[in-house]
């Protein structure tokens, strides 16, 4: 489903953020990535986004190289993927509702439906409560779980999550890492960045260590 | 689905016009006061524009006739006048219309004329030639033709006035073409300019939405018609402005002017300068989004 | 410290209007414009004023002199003429000169003139008025007093002449204070809207700001001091922008406007007018950046 | 050092954000504050900074009310008191060193000076070698740290640490809660709120617990 090719990254001169990255993961895989602060966890996911490209190797994404897709048609590999940023990207001036809504509308879902799904979408996140106010009146940990419930509504083949649990309490964190496993066993391809070591204990299959922009372990626990 | 689609980029559009109220209000503040600017000129324009057309009016050819000329001789010369197509009205002047006439036009050669014992003036036709004609050949041969005429003894065309008339028209179009343009141009680039200001402040909001996976239609629309709204907003602001600066500019002067009255007697924008000015506006709002949209449609 | 402090206000300025270079490209280009504009209508203003002032310094009162006058009688009227101080010219014209002005004057009339056998004209005086007499009541009663002597047939005082000048010079005025005050007005309006839209898009830095304790005053100084940059360069970049149209201006009509050539030659601000320019724009950068920080400094 | 006395605090209507929470921090104590998310925790830091005003109640910091401090004095208040918010507050548009200076560029600290301290404090945070780099160059993980560099610069008498770590491998997390722990030896106040339990379990000897805007422990392990 995923696959990278000897990527290399370097967004200044002297230091590469990535080195050599060569790793597969196949359709229905559930990984960690996990690594110390600047490792070049974000930089991995941003490229398998085509946000940025790599100085230097391949990105295949469902059959596809993402380095050669035209600007006007990377929504098509975008709608494919949920994703979570550590930066939540959330739309400001728009409610707690739209922000999840606007996943849907971009691919034309019709106004009942969209409503069904956001909903459900907000209510797994425990966030149905506050689905008419706007992002800046939410707690970060709130501002977090919306970026979760935005990456999930759809359905996504792919589910990336960068630090996904950084904000909330480790109950929470637990039920998150939980409806991402249930959102694998019904095909969904996963992949989550955390420093989280218990939870990477209690879930973690299968392991991407990063040090310095290299992968120096894989494991399959 | 189109239906659904069309209702949502409205309602997304409304909905981020209110959202950024503060910054469309400056916006709209901006575009009006440019567009007051361009209207005030056209406005001016509009009203040389019609000065110079009354002024081209009264454009005359003088036929001076003979003295003690006989009557059918006379009537011979009107006919010929009646006949052409060049002449749009003549009128016969007896030496004693002319002397007042004189009198009137120049009060400061009073003094001269009471001093003289007989009346100078002949008997002539004032002539007025159609607009279009003033300045063609067949004018200038026709009057050929009437200086050979017997009775005609001479022909007063009056080629200094049409020269200070053709300036004055050539500086009225230098000034629209020149001065009006580097106004219009101001304007049209602080429009646009104002657009492109809005985009770049929501630049992260075209980041998110093609993170999330909308096509650059999908991004454009809501952002196009803001554009245009707020071009037309500040257009239709502008007018109504425009439309109380002429209502009360001539109060404010009273009408104290004299002869210059009709000078300042402006005129409102006409409908199809109306539809123009707010035509200009929606383009601009609509380009200046579309250019300042480009730059952020690759990350 | 002071010093110091200056030092570190002045980077932070420079350094800020570096960073948001591309934003303060537009917003100085608006700035720029609106000046333009202002600065047109000054130049304008300025070529209609001086051309008032040639026209009226071409305001006469003739004195037409007794038919046949010796020789004595008129050397009186000469030095009570010299004598007054509400004169600043004045010139002898002989019955010849007289007729030979009048042909020139009036080719129109060439006609009527070859038609008479006499000179009609008498010798005069032609006296030019100082420019602030010209509607004084000194100068009624020194023309009553010259009516009333000996030699004097009679004056020629243009009043419909004044009053024409009058109404042109009033209406002047009223186009400088209402239309010119309506683009004044327009270019600061866009001008203050501008730079306030500068300092929304930065609120964030200002709460950041507040957040590190930083004192109101340390947070304003920058932004005061951009704004005023802003409001500097674009005045001066409009100033050069004048200079270059009122340059080229002529050259585009070409000389062939004739008599209205004087009209069209424009010149360029004065000394006080540019430094007037810049100082509102500094004014307007400076109190409209402080107005708009006004309320994110509550946070 | 810190008191505050019956503060409710509602943003909107229906909902109490905080409810009749009363605590004394003493000087040179070291406080945890944890709670699910949404339960209050910014929301109190933010009123010992004078950021929102309580609904209700009094706060006391370092003797003074802050709820009647003036808008234009507030400035004192908050150069006592160093802090690191979860939404890190960096100037985007700013290198890294200006982000830390400018704390000490505030009050006027000689340059030589700035130089010195803002170098130390980006070193104990690892970060001294990106000082030339803009905040946008960062990673996330790397942000946080600068974040705290800005908030210790300074030495304050007061340090408010909202999810430090939130964003930083378990060994980064350890060495920072250290460093507070060191400014604290050196007589600081510190409030720390967090999700980690590992920290808490170590460094935690006084700890508040919020749940749904009420506190509904004070413990003392
Ligand atoms: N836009 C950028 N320009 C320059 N350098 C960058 C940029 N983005 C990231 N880097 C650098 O690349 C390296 C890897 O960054 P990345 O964001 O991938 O780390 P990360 O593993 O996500 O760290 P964290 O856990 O702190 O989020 C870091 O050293 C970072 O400073
Ligand atoms: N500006 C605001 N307007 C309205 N409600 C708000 C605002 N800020 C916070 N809230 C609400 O107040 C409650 C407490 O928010 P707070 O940010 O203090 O939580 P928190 O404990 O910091 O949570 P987290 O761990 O998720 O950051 C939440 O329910 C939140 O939705
Ligand atoms: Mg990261
Ligand atoms: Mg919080």
């Amino acid at each position: 489903m995923i696959e990278l090719h000897h990527i290399w990254k370097q967004y200044q001169p002297p230091r590469w953020a990535l080195s050599d990255v060569t790793f597969h993961v196949k359709r229905g895989d559930f990984y960690f990535i996990t690594g110390p602060s600047g490792s070049g966890k974000t930089t991995l996911l941003k490229m398998i986004l085509r946000e940025i490209i790599p100085t230097q190797g391949q990105i295949i994404v469902d059959g596809k190289n993402v380095v050669r897709i035209h600007d006007h048609k990377i929504y098509k590999l975008r709608r494919t993927i949920g994703s979570v940023f550590q930066d939540f990207r959330l739309l400001f001036h728009k409610k707690v509702f739209e922000n999840v809504a606007i996943v849907l509308r971009v691919i034309g879902v019709s106004r009942k439906e969209i409503r069904r799904r956001v909903f459900n979408a907000l209510r797994i996140v425990n966030l149905h409560h506050k689905m008419w106010e706007y992002p800046s009146q939410l707690s970060y940990g709130e501002q977090q779980r919306l970026a979760i419930a935005r990456a999930v509504v759809n359905n996504p083949k792919i589910l990336l999550a960068d630090e996904p649990t950084g904000n909330l309490d480790p109950e929470l964190a637990f039920e998150i890492i939980t409806l991402f496993k249930e959102i694998n066993k019904q095909g969904a391809t996963v992949i989550i960045c955390t420093h989280d070591r218990d939870l990477i204990r209690h879930f973690g299959e299968k392991i991407l260590f990063l040090y310095k922009g290299k992968l120096i372990r894989k494991e399959a626990l | 689905m189109i239906i659904q689609k069309l209702k949502y980029f409205l309602k997304e559009t409304l909905r981020n016009l209110w959202q950024y109220r503060i910054r469309n209000f400056f916006s709209i503040t901006i575009i009006c006061l440019s567009f007051l600017i361009f209207g005030v000129f056209l406005s001016l324009s509009n009203n040389l524009h019609y000065t110079a057309q009354q002024l081209s009016k009264s454009m005359m050819i003088i036929f001076f006739l003979e003295k003690n000329l006989p009557e059918d001789q006379r009537s011979l010369v009107e006919e010929k006048l009646k006949g052409s197509s060049l002449i749009e009205t003549f009128q016969f002047i007896s030496p004693e219309q002319a002397l007042e006439e004189f009198q009137n036009n120049f009060p400061e050669l009073r003094r001269i004329i009471e001093n003289l014992r007989v009346n100078p003036f002949p008997s002539s036709f004032e002539a007025t030639i159609t607009e279009e004609n003033i300045s063609s050949s067949e004018t200038l041969t026709f009057i050929q033709e009437m200086k050979e005429m017997k009775g005609v003894e001479d022909i007063q065309f009056n080629r200094d006035w049409v020269e200070k008339m053709q300036s004055l028209s050539r500086l009225a179009q230098a000034v629209g073409f020149f001065l009006g343009g580097i106004l219009v141009l101001a304007s049209f680039f602080i429009i646009s300019s104002v657009i492109k200001l809005n985009v770049f402040a929501r630049k992260e909001e075209i980041v998110i939405l093609r993170f999330v996976g909308a096509t650059n239609t999908f991004i454009r629309i809501p952002f196009l018609m803001e554009g245009t709204i707020l071009g037309i907003l500040g257009g239709l602001v502008s007018l109504l402005l425009i439309f109380f600066l002429i209502k009360f500019f001539p109060l404010y002067l009273g009408a104290s002017l004299g002869v210059f009255n009709e000078l300042i007697n402006f005129r409102y924008l006409s409908l199809s300068q109306i539809i123009m000015l707010i035509a200009i506006g929606a383009f601009i709002g609509f380009s200046g989004s579309l250019s300042s949209l480009a730059r952020f449609l690759k990350v």
